[in-house]
């Protein structure tokens, strides 16, 4: 495919997902009616029309980021989730196109690639299994029970039913009408890299490094405008994770870039070469 | 059970053997498809109600031989443990006659708690000793005489002191059998704030100085809490509803 | 067809006629007095929900063969509108599987099960005990509160203890309700199980000795696996024992 013919192919694509979600009453495109980016990228997969455990990584990736592009240009608001993902995969396309140099810490770029393709047939197949579920006759659907059923006597029943779910279900609920009765609380501009870290995080898993990514989370998930807050935000989160031990931090000089990754157990092995490096910065 | 007997159209022996009743079967055969007597069955069988014969010639294929069927399906069924019968004109399976002792002892009919008595409970439950009108408080909503008394019903709460302020209400508190009834080993294993974030019940966005309480129904009185006067003490089990308000 | 052969101990021909069967009836007969036929016939009708041997049995005389009467039940049932299944474990009658065009007025409309609430089911059944986080990792996205509740309502899954590992994740399986409802004897029966489990997609990602291989809904806890604790019991659709019979 030509890049044009690529554009134009993930525009039509575009177009499709903001019909699927045109039904849902959020701006968010996500969450209820449309199943987060695993499944675009399926959508995306099964377009390339081989066996996913043959499909191009790489060739994916750019089908996914040409289709943010488009929804970007047709003014579609994409979740963050969406986002996370392009942010990723842009950061793996580069690591896919440029030679390795040096044996890194943490998985090869090929080992993501494989880890993604898994993931994506693993889906599938709960996909598969789902449908052949739902496929089975039902009780009250396709089968049914006595209708009018004669009470048998040694079923014992307490007369007031109740469960605890219903009872902490109903203080909850309450308690959280009255709470949100008071106080209303504006929806969320900012969004941090923290949260862009654990959405990551549940798409494709533990990363290894976070500081080369967090310029892409920046580049694709985060409003421009908002770009200088979110940095600042969740540098002072990280200084607290590198406080509770959770993770390190090292900066080579004033204004360079600043590495963060987490802090591995001391069991894992490779905390050695971490704790060398000066975690002061300020 | 009697009352069923009337209700049959075919007379029959109840103690007819399962060979007289293959013969009967062969009789009716001669006119009955064996697929349409397993569409009537079918149909009987899911009905919640029972059927009559409109009904369910609207329902079954238009060749269906209705009368013929549901003869051969009552013959069938004559000598089991199971009944065809007519109801008011109407069809249904009914457990035989003289097997209605295996029924017989009352099943106790659940009732579900409204929504506002479980929240009253709930309430009750995480903030005792509470009053009246501190639940009210905390609900925002009047508390109306028949969800008090469906919860007293339960017996799942109960009066327990008089709070020592002006009017000195009685502040309320749950029982045993609530504790029982929802599987708990002490009030303390109600989930708090963290547990009730948690498990996704209440979400992240709540104000800053929401709490949930630890709740506690330690019999003994608080420090702001008097007895009940002997009046009281049956309120529990039979509270005349004009003092309940009180 | 098949699913229902596969739930029937006795595979049988299903275009059976009328005649085979009582032949069928008669070698049953052998072992099987008629009376308890009877007396099962109506047990098992009376009721919509399920019964296990043990409350079978002690409804019925002391020295019924309750094998043997299921057994042949089962047997004469076969090939009728109506049939004798085992589903978790327990016995029922439900209409047979091919005389669903008929009964569409009986069918209670579910509320439509969104592709999230799907999904996530059979992530749980499949690869339970399952907890939250690793549900959302399958599926890519965070589980929204709806659909885990639209789940708790169906009573097809319950949260079955908490993994050993840091923050101690409620761990998620199926109920009995869910084989009920899906006609499954037991999570063996599972669709597609086999391949998916020889496809080794259900193992990995997994640190060692947290790998689940086999779905199960044995009550009983695995290794990793730590009881809830009483206040988290109900948390989820909680039917005390009891009331799992009803």
């Amino acid at each position: 495919m030509t890049p044009d013919a690529d554009i134009k192919a993930m525009e039509t694509v575009a177009a499709e997902f903001a019909e699927r979600a045109s039904g849902e009453p959020a701006l968010v495109v996500d969450v209820e009616g449309f199943e987060g980016p695993l499944d675009l990228l399926l959508m995306l997969a099964r377009q390339q029309k081989v066996d996913l455990s043959r499909i191009s990584i790489l060739a994916l990736a750019d089908q996914y980021l040409a289709f943010i592009e488009a929804a970007r240009k047709l003014r579609l608001e994409l979740a963050a989730d969406y986002l996370v993902m392009a942010a990723w995969l842009a950061y793996l396309k580069s690591r896919l196109l440029l030679p390795e140099a040096a044996p890194t810490e943490g998985p090869s770029a090929e080992e993501m690639a494989n880890a993604l393709a898994w993931r994506l047939r693993r889906l599938e197949a709960f996909r598969e299994v789902a449908s052949r579920l739902m496929a089975r006759p039902q009780l009250q659907r396709d089968v049914f029970a006595r209708g009018d059923p004669e009470p048998i006597a040694d079923i014992k029943r307490p007369q007031w039913s109740a469960t605890l779910y219903d009872l902490l279900s109903a203080y909850a609920a309450q308690r959280q009408r009255r709470a949100l009765a008071h106080v209303s609380v504006a929806p969320r501009k900012v969004w941090s890299l923290a949260e862009a870290r654990a959405a990551l995080e549940r798409l494709i898993g533990r990363t290894e490094d976070w500081h080369e990514l967090d310029s892409y989370l920046l580049t694709y998930a985060v409003e421009p405008a908002l770009r200088p807050t979110v940095l600042a935000s969740s540098l002072a989160a990280t200084l607290e994770l590198v406080r509770e031990g959770a993770m390190e931090v090292h900066q080579h000089s004033a204004f360079a870039p600043i590495y963060v990754r987490k802090r591995h157990a001391p069991a894992a092995g490779s905390a050695g070469a971490g704790n060398g490096a000066p975690s002061g910065i300020d | 059970m009697t009352a069923l007997a009337e209700r049959r159209v075919i007379p029959h022996d109840e103690l007819q053997s399962r060979s007289k009743r293959k013969e009967s079967e062969d009789r009716a055969a001669a006119s009955v498809r064996p697929e349409d007597l397993r569409l009537l069955e079918a149909l009987l069988f899911a009905a919640s109600e029972p059927l009559d014969e409109k009904t369910l010639a609207a329902r079954l294929p238009p060749e269906v031989d209705l009368r013929a069927t549901l003869r051969a399906l009552q013959n069938e069924y004559a000598s089991r443990g199971v009944n065809l019968v007519r109801v008011a004109g109407k069809w249904a399976f009914r457990t035989a006659n003289d097997l209605s002792w295996l029924l017989t002892k009352e099943a106790v009919v659940p009732k579900k708690l409204s929504r506002a008595a479980i929240e009253t409970l709930a309430v009750i439950a995480y903030h005792q000793p509470v009053t009246r009108v501190e639940v009210e408080e905390i609900r925002g909503v009047a508390m109306s005489k028949g969800t008090f008394d469906v919860l007293m019903e339960t017996g799942w709460i109960r009066p327990r002191g008089r709070r020592k302020t002006p009017g000195r209400p009685i502040t309320y508190g749950t029982t045993e059998a609530f504790l029982s009834h929802f599987g708990l080993e002490s009030l303390s294993d109600l989930p708090g704030l963290e547990e009730l974030q948690g498990s996704g019940l209440l979400d992240g966005r709540l104000p800053p100085g929401f709490t949930v309480p630890t709740p506690s129904d330690d019999p003994a009185l608080r420090e702001d809490e008097e007895p009940l006067e002997p009046g009281d003490l049956d309120l529990g089990l039979a509270p005349p509803p004009e003092r309940v308000e009180e």
